[in-house]
């Protein structure tokens, strides 16, 4: 099909044709157009269905607001639901499908819904399909489900990128039409840092979309002049096709640059879109106006479009919706696409005004007095039905009508902090009301300032009172003389007297209709019209719509158009791709990753890792032949045991204190005695919530009288830090205390078992004597390594064995790691991860995290009195508390099924033998369960009311969850070497 | 009360010539990356040591580090490059001195020396990974990265950012178009790859 | 949002971790008689105004310093930022 | 009127000529027994079940705005009952019972579809803990299942199954969870109190409480005095403000939480999911938006709206769990303010002042609640005892040591 619907002129590059699908037909267009304009020059105005009665659609507007025109873009993995074709940047191989319909956009099955729109009126979901009660989620609601929706995602992994950054300006100028550039090119000059964003893929809003000539000049030409100067300006950063999202708290405003939606794929490397967040001192809005319909019966059929809309085709792009055509107007705008259409030869049947004194503008028949009563014409317009100013009725043929009910400045991101409105009477609309967002104020249309003129100064004149406050003066500039044309309208929001359907709300399907009937049904307020009507809740956000129905409410409800008021816009302006939201972290990349210093090797070893929070720890070191993780991580546990084992145990937290107060200070912090500790000496620490719950629990060693290094858990490594600034700075200011966090610093490796002594002493430098009785159990030391490395060595066991924790500066971790293991070789040494370190914890019954859930005391845990009660300690007050203290509260104790080859399920819940299996009855839970290879049987430990005192009881350990029961005995939750003989060895 | 540890570990130098460091990056040498307009290099050769005031020693601290560093310590976010040092501002107080690796490998223990009971001071040299990014386009790399106002960050100036979700200090040397970023050491791969997809994206 | 850090001047509150109320610097006696009710009260009740709030926020990926921030929990403006460890001394706070 | 398919038919056919108001707009009487302040789900549900299921006469709910304009109209429509511990897995069961009744009761489509709601396992700890859950679920009467990746790839195949950061590694799923059209609730339970002879009043703002003695006579409003035998405080997020008109300080601070909707789409989610590994969750609606919400904003806040750092990091979250989302747009978000207390979980008790009452505390769960919530306060208006599963949910249980602490994070309401 050729450009049939093509005109002169406009602002798309002839010379080059870029050729395009729709619903599998191929077309042709040129550079610079838009996929709408693209397919409205081919002939096409049906490109869309509704979202309820399934409506023959075309484009109503010709920017982002568009309801109408929504289509499936591109294909594959890149397939982009809900994309407006008014928006599409047309490119060479563009495919795109109508979408909503079944089978095809011509012929819709679901179009039957149309036929039974009487029975489909506002709400009626809610009074019906409740019988019989089964049916709504096995027949009705699946039937609905698949019935809505728009567009569909592939789901399909999307293969783009996407980028996120930050801005930093002055003056964040929204919108670059008339008011913005004037208003570019003021804060440019002044020196000042300037953002000028706009959403459109060329700069000039909407001059590009008018005939109008800015002094001497065509208007493209003042365009082009302000853009090379902006451009030249360092301190300018024009960002086209980027449409500013919403303006947060403190002038912050989020930022969608589309980098490559115009082109078939990115560029290698260059994402699909950049998510900025500007930091803005002052924002300037100069986002426009919008055009508004007027409603009237079957005033939604494909070839009606707003007026300003089919001024911009015919304009900017060159093409026209029909050859025949008319315009319904209430204002004197609206004439001027009659006169714009006229230029370009279009021939136009009539211009409607249902105003009496409506002026003559253009050069073709006017209907003063005159109202659009009814359309026909299936699958896009033929006729229009005109009532007279006499009352008689006539017909006009015509492919297309512009209609303009007057415009309404684009307000939407002063409301984004809940700023309201206020009423305009002059324009009867909507403008700025002085509560929008600090350091942002309107101009232009935006601020119902609608000439040329008014939008030129009113740019420069705001943009000049935002940089004062700055402290930045503004020269003004030379603005060319423009148009000045007083708005004149009269407000006319609907032609009433029809039987048939006015369409408000044209991709929702809401009619005056059902704005009539909330009323009726007392849905009132505005925010219960919309959620009742589904009125301004499509994809537009009510843009064109929600005008109409406030009008329609306000006159039912006998009040007026502001005292009803509005709904409340939100962020984002339009639509944003969700992608661009979560920028580059996806995938591998959605958090940082944690690398151990011994990662490199573990890697060259095979082991299995794990993610324990952003860290990856070796999980297991699997060995050729073992097939189970189990019989790996069975065999590390045994030679640990047996002789010898290393672990990276770099991940705990290390947080250095120092001070002359820091001995005090670690008693404030540990529920249990610190200032006495000696120096060399490592001791246990448990921390506390000031609520009395425990917190986190470590080793501390004292270096020095006025130096410690405290170690937490992995995973509360960053909270303790903070709780323990907060202690210092919010609780204890005047004492002499540092904190900084050295987790990062030192590579610390467990050595564990009964030949660790023996392998540690292959390394550490001969004058450290590291002889049980030169550094006994809870020892710590600093020494030097394989010939002078400075390095710690502290006697502590998390396994139970004879044990010790070395550690280096982490660039020397890689090589340690290498060397312990060489030296090892003597003895058998193996690696072990994570889950052998967890085996050998559960079976020394030492809590971790699963005990430490947040909700146990130190009472709970068994370590009651460690809490000191001579000394103020965050938590110790609160922990005396009468519901913590229960007689039968919960005690971590262990448990072994009788019968050794039964598992104990971490996560059962145990019931006294006899009782009924149910809440009531429930007498604890198992926190933690592994298989003890020591003890070759599996085993938990867990809390049991009143445990202490129940050693010997069996119980019954259930697990409905995963349909398991086993009887297990209530033991000590210390299994292996209870007496801790091993350890101090 | 004695603030010596029970055992120095001082030495002038440190030979350990039968370990192998590795750079953050898991290399024996840094990496390098060029891009046009910036190259972005891996620093594994400083060592950093982290020096707070004791309370109450502010002044007795200042001045002993300005013994030892032969210059003052720079003001709120702001460093200082007296020669071989680079010191940067870190915090209330609390600044974080760096000095060349292979000769001041104990860094910490010779700034301790220095300034003994006025202040606190723990070695951090590898708690951190540096990379460098030089080049006219470092501007346009760090604001798809972090929110610092590069551009308007005087040279000689520090601040600690948000970059790639981590904590990382952001400094700006004297030189024109020279940033170092000093991030933790155990996600030198993820700020790596960080840098290099944001440069790939807007160069 | 951004916090005007008393040092640092304005920084994104996205570098810092909020706590709550900035009474819970005034923590009570543990000597004194009713102290378990006083640390109930400490702890767990709050004035939540809709208003003006002060607030303890720290720099978690800054300079590691508590600040009391001066908020409007119905703009979210912000009308002061001190050091928290000013106030704490202010308040009577010492070890 | 009765609603009905029928109904429906007739008023078609007869041009909707018959539908009357789904409730009346009565100025407030001088007195009421029994006044609820608070128009939102519970403070409607609260005076529907006082009147219908207790007989109570003579009850007034007084909202200051429109009736469902606050959290009952902004949040992700989710109901469970997956909670774990026994102060509040009973409770949020009987809700989840009253959901599975309701329209037929209200004569009301809620749309109550139990579609599923499943809590993804990352990690083996979050298994431990899931486990641990599921079998209080089962053990308190609800139903769950322990679901393999391999179950979860087969429901939903389009999750990061590919290149997670955090790979999926199971699922606790509770097939009775779902979604319901929130607004719904509020209009079918305004509808159904008002046909019990209960008064909804608009617009109606409360300025104070009238206290004699320790004794609670009735409420100050912005339509004067309304005197009442029991005034019932049920207003979420306003809670704060509006106890301290009664000199009282609550366990509770009010914060702000986002949610999110996309654009519409062809069905592509099931049920709920929640993501383990990063503050996300998501359902889709009938209408084919995407719904999804993640954490809080963090600080206190009544502003109704929150900021980008959040917006980003729950996309960065369902990005990371349903790599096809990219590709879908954000339509609309919105703020709520919750009223999170500190332990996470709900109060529904007698004041120390005599005739007053308090429900709130909900923290984000308050929607699931809405029915039972409802019933138990108007069980403990009616009767002045709490109702058997909401016997823990005591103002005292912070001084005496009885937290019901879902998440374990202590008395800090911005971690629940």
């Amino acid at each position: 099909m050729s450009q049939i619907n093509r005109l002169n002129g406009g602002q798309i590059d002839t010379s080059r044709s870029l050729t395009f699908r729709f619903d599998g037909t191929r077309y042709q267009g040129h550079p610079g157009d838009t996929l709408a304009s693209a397919l409205m020059a081919n002939g096409v105005r049906l490109m869309g269905r509704s979202f309820k009665y399934h409506r023959p659609r075309g484009v109503l507007t010709s920017g982002s607001e568009e309801p109408n025109a929504l289509v499936e873009l591109r294909s594959g993995a890149r397939q982009e639901p809900n994309t407006r074709a008014t928006t599409a940047e047309l490119f060479d191989g563009l495919e795109a499908r109508s979408q909503n319909r079944f089978p095809s956009l011509k012929f819709d099955a679901m179009a039957i819904n149309d036929r039974f729109s009487n029975f489909l009126t506002a709400g009626f979901y809610y009074k019906t399909f409740m019988w019989p009660a089964a049916f709504w989620e096995k027949l009705y609601e699946p039937i609905i489900r698949k019935a809505a929706g728009l567009g569909s995602l592939s789901l399909q992994d999307d293969p783009d990128e996407y980028d996120k950054g930050f801005l930093h300006c002055d003056l964040l100028i929204v919108g670059a039409g008339p008011s913005g550039l004037a208003a570019a090119l003021t804060a440019g000059r002044s020196g000042a840092r300037v953002i000028l964003a706009d959403e459109d893929f060329a700069f000039g809003g909407r001059l590009n979309s008018e005939t109008f000539s800015l002094g001497e000049d065509a208007a493209a030409e003042w365009v082009a002049r302000t853009l090379a100067e902006l451009n030249a300006l360092p301190n300018v950063r024009c960002m086209i096709r980027t449409t500013v999202i919403g303006a947060f708290d403190h002038g912050i405003c989020g930022a969608v640059e589309r980098v490559s939606d115009h082109l078939p794929v990115p560029a290698p490397g260059k994402p699909r879109q950049i998510l900025w967040r500007i930091y803005a001192k002052r924002t300037l809005l100069c986002a426009g106006a919008i055009e508004r319909p007027i409603a009237f019966e079957n005033n939604d059929r494909p070839g009606i479009m707003l007026a300003g809309a089919m001024r911009a085709y015919v304009n900017r792009w060159a093409a026209t919706p029909a050859q025949k055509v008319a315009v319904f107007t209430n204002n004197d705008d609206g004439h001027r696409t009659a006169v714009d259409l006229i230029a370009k030869g279009v021939n136009v049947a009539a211009v409607i005004d249902p105003r009496p004194d409506a002026p003559r503008v253009a050069d073709c028949e006017l209907l003063a007095g005159a109202q659009v009563t009814d359309t026909s014409g299936r699958l896009g317009l033929k006729f229009i039905e005109v009532q007279l100013a006499d009352g008689s009725e006539r017909t006009i043929e015509c492919g297309a009508l512009g209609v303009s009910g007057g415009w309404n400045p684009n307000v939407h991101m002063t409301c984004h902090q809940r700023g309201r409105p206020v009423w305009d009477a002059g324009i009867a609309a909507f403008v700025p009301g002085d509560d929008g967002p600090a350091g942002l104020t309107v101009a232009g249309a935006a601020d119902g300032a609608f000439s040329t003129h008014a939008a030129l100064t009113t740019g420069a004149s705001q943009a000049a009172a935002s940089l004062e406050q700055l402290g930045i003066a503004a020269k003004p500039v030379d603005l060319p003389a423009a148009e000045d044309t007083p708005v004149n309208l009269k407000p006319f929001w609907y032609v009433k007297g029809g039987k048939g359907r006015a369409w408000l709300d044209q991709q929702n399907d809401v009619t005056v209709k059902d704005v009539k009937l909330a009323h009726q049904e007392n849905f009132r307020s505005v925010e219960h019209l919309k959620r009742y009507t589904t009125l301004g809740m499509a994809t537009d956000q009510g843009k064109t719509s929600n005008m109409g129905g406030l009008a329609i409410m306000a006159e039912l409800a006998g009040k007026s158009i502001p005292e009803v008021g509005t709904t409340i816009f939100r962020p984002p302006y339009t639509p944003v791709a969700m992608g661009a939201l979560g920028g580059r972290s996806r995938g591998k990349h959605f958090h940082p990753v944690r690398e151990t210093p011994s990662h490199k090797w573990a890697t060259e070893q095979g082991a299995v890792f794990v993610e324990t929070g952003n860290w990856l720890r070796a999980q297991w070191f699997p060995k050729p032949g073992e097939t189970e993780w189990r019989q790996s991580v069975d065999r590390e546990v045994r030679a640990v045991r047996g002789s010898v084992g290393v672990c990276d145990v770099t991940t705990l937290g290390k947080i250095d204190v120092q001070g002359t107060d820091a001995a005090q200070f670690l008693n404030k912090v540990y529920a249990n005695a610190f200032a006495k500790l000696a120096v060399g000496k490592t001791r246990y620490g448990l921390m506390l919530r000031e609520d009395g719950i425990a917190m986190d629990d470590g080793t501390t060693a004292r270096l020095a009288e006025d130096h410690f290094v405290m170690t937490t858990t992995t995973a509360n490594a960053v909270g303790v830090y903070r709780h323990l600034e907060f202690v210092h700075q919010c609780l204890c200011p005047d004492m002499d205390v540092q904190l900084i966090s050295t987790t990062e610093a030192w590579a610390q490796y467990a050595v564990a078992g009964p030949n660790s002594r023996k392998l540690l002493q292959k390394i550490v430098d001969p004058e450290f004597d590291i002889s049980n009785e030169g550094f006994e159990f809870m020892a710590c030391r600093e020494i030097t390594v394989c010939g002078g490395l400075r390095a710690r060595l502290f006697r502590i066991s998390f396994s139970g064995e004879l044990a010790y924790e070395i550690a280096v500066p982490t660039r020397y971790g890689d090589a340690l790691i290498r060397r312990l293991m060489t030296a090892g070789a003597e003895f058998d040494v193996v690696a072990y991860g994570t889950e052998a370190l967890g085996v050998m914890r559960i079976e020394k019954g030492h809590a971790a995290g699963n005990e430490l859930n947040g909700t146990t005391t130190a009472l709970n845990l068994g370590m009651g009195r460690m809490v000191s009660k001579k000394k103020d300690a965050i938590g110790s007050t609160l922990s005396e508390r009468e519901g913590l203290n229960r007689d039968d509260a919960l005690a971590l104790v262990g448990f072994k099924p009788q019968d050794s080859s039964a598992k104990v399920t971490a996560g059962g819940h145990l019931m006294e033998l006899g009782t009924p299996v149910d809440a009531s009855h429930n007498q604890g839970y198992v926190t933690s369960a592994c298989y003890s290879p020591i003890l070759n049987s599996s085993i938990g430990i867990g809390f049991l009311k009143d445990g202490a005192n129940r050693m010997g009881e069996t119980l019954r350990l259930v697990s409905p969850l995963t349909g398991s029961e086993v009887q297990v005995d209530v033991v000590s939750a210390h299994f292996v070497d209870p007496k801790g003989d091993r350890l101090r060895a | 009360m004695s603030s010596v540890p029970i055992l120095s570990t001082l030495k002038e130098t440190v030979c350990v010539l039968d370990l192998t460091p590795l750079t953050a990056l898991g290399g024996t040498t840094a990496r390098v990356d060029s891009f046009d307009g910036l190259r972005i290099s891996e620093c594994p050769d400083w060592a950093l040591a982290s020096v707070a005031a004791r309370l109450g020693q502010e002044p007795a601290m200042a001045s002993a580090a300005r013994a030892f560093l032969g210059m003052a310590l720079p003001d709120v976010a702001r460093t200082a490059e007296p020669d071989p040092f680079g010191v940067f501002w870190i915090g209330p107080d609390q600044w974080m001195i760096e000095a060349p690796h292979d000769t001041h490998e104990s860094l910490a223990a010779q700034i301790k020396a220095a300034l003994g009971d006025t202040a606190s001071v723990t070695e951090q040299t590898d708690g951190w990974v540096r990379f460098d990014l030089q080049g006219e386009r470092c501007h346009d790399v760090l604001e798809r990265l972090c929110n610092a106002d590069t551009r308007s960050m005087a040279p000689g100036s520090v601040t600690r950012t948000r970059l790639e979700h981590l904590g990382c200090l952001l400094i700006r040397r004297p030189q024109d178009d020279h940033f170092s970023v000093l991030g933790p050491r155990s996600s030198a791969r993820s700020i790596h790859h960080a840098l290099m997809t944001a440069a790939t994206s807007a160069i | 949002m951004i916090i005007n850090h008393p040092l640092l001047g304005p920084r994104d509150s996205q570098e810092f971790t909020y706590l709550g109320d900035a009474s819970l610097i005034d923590r009570p006696d543990w000597q004194a008689e009713n102290a378990v009710d006083q640390f109930h009260d400490y702890l767990y009740l709050r004035d939540n105004p809709a208003g003006s709030h002060r607030e303890l926020w720290f720099h978690e990926t800054g300079d590691r310093s508590w600040l009391v921030v001066t908020r409007d929990t119905t703009t979210h403006e912000i009308t002061a930022v001190e050091l928290a460890r000013d106030v704490a001394r202010a308040r009577g706070r010492s070890k | 009127m009765r609603y009905s398919g029928l109904r429906v038919i007739k008023e078609a056919l007869t041009g909707h000529k018959g539908w009357k108001a789904a409730w009346r707009d009565p100025e407030p009487q001088p007195s009421y027994d029994y006044v609820i302040i608070g128009g939102g789900g519970h403070g409607l549900a609260t005076a529907y079940y006082l009147a219908k299921q207790f007989g109570k006469k003579r009850i007034a709910v007084i909202e200051k705005g429109w009736i469902g304009g606050g959290n009952v109209g902004r949040n992700t429509t989710i109901i469970r009952s997956n909670y774990l511990l026994d102060g509040n897995e009973p409770f949020y069961e009987f809700s989840l019972k009253l959901w599975e009744g309701l329209e037929q009761d209200l004569n009301y489509n809620a749309m109550v579809s139990q579609r599923g709601i499943l809590n993804l396992i990352h990690s083996d700890p979050q298994r431990d803990a899931f486990v641990r859950r599921g079998n209080a679920m089962i053990l308190n009467g609800a139903d769950a299942e322990l679901l393999s990746a391999d179950q979860i790839r087969a429901e939903y195949p389009f999750l990061n199954f590919n290149d997670a950061r955090f790979p999926i590694k199971g699922g606790l799923a509770q097939r009775r969870g779902g979604t319901v059209r929130h607004d719904a609730v509020a209009w079918g339970y305004a509808r159904g109190a008002d046909s019990h002879g209960v008064d909804i009043i608009q617009n109606c703002e409360v300025t104070g409480f009238r206290i004699e003695d320790g004794v609670c006579k009735g409420v100050e409003t912005s339509r004067g005095f309304i005197g009442a035998g029991k005034v019932a405080a049920c207003v979420a997020g306003s809670s704060g403000r509006l106890m301290a008109k009664a000199g009282m300080r609550l366990p509770i601070e009010s914060h702000v939480l986002q949610a999110f909707v996309s654009e519409g789409l062809k069905p592509v989610l099931p049920g709920v999911i929640t993501y383990g590994a990063g503050h996300f969750y998501c359902s889709q609606s009938d209408k084919g938006g995407l719904v999804f919400g993640g954490d809080l904003d963090g600080y206190n806040s009544y502003a109704q709206r929150g900021n980008l750092p959040v917006v980003e990091d729950v996309c960065e979250s369902g990005m990371s769990l349903i790599p096809a989302m990219g590709r879908a747009r954000l339509l609309r978000m919105w703020g709520g303010i919750m009223d999170m207390s500190m332990d996470g979980s709900p109060i529904i008790d007698r004041t120390h002042i005599e005739g007053l009452y308090f429900n709130g505390g909900w923290c984000y769960g308050g929607f699931k609640a809405t029915p039972a919530s409802g019933f138990v306060y108007a069980h403990l208006l009616a009767t002045d005892t709490p109702h058997d599963t909401a016997t823990a949910y005591r103002f005292d249980r912070f001084r005496r040591g009885y937290m019901i602490d879902e998440k374990g994070m202590g008395a800090q309401p911005n971690l629940h």
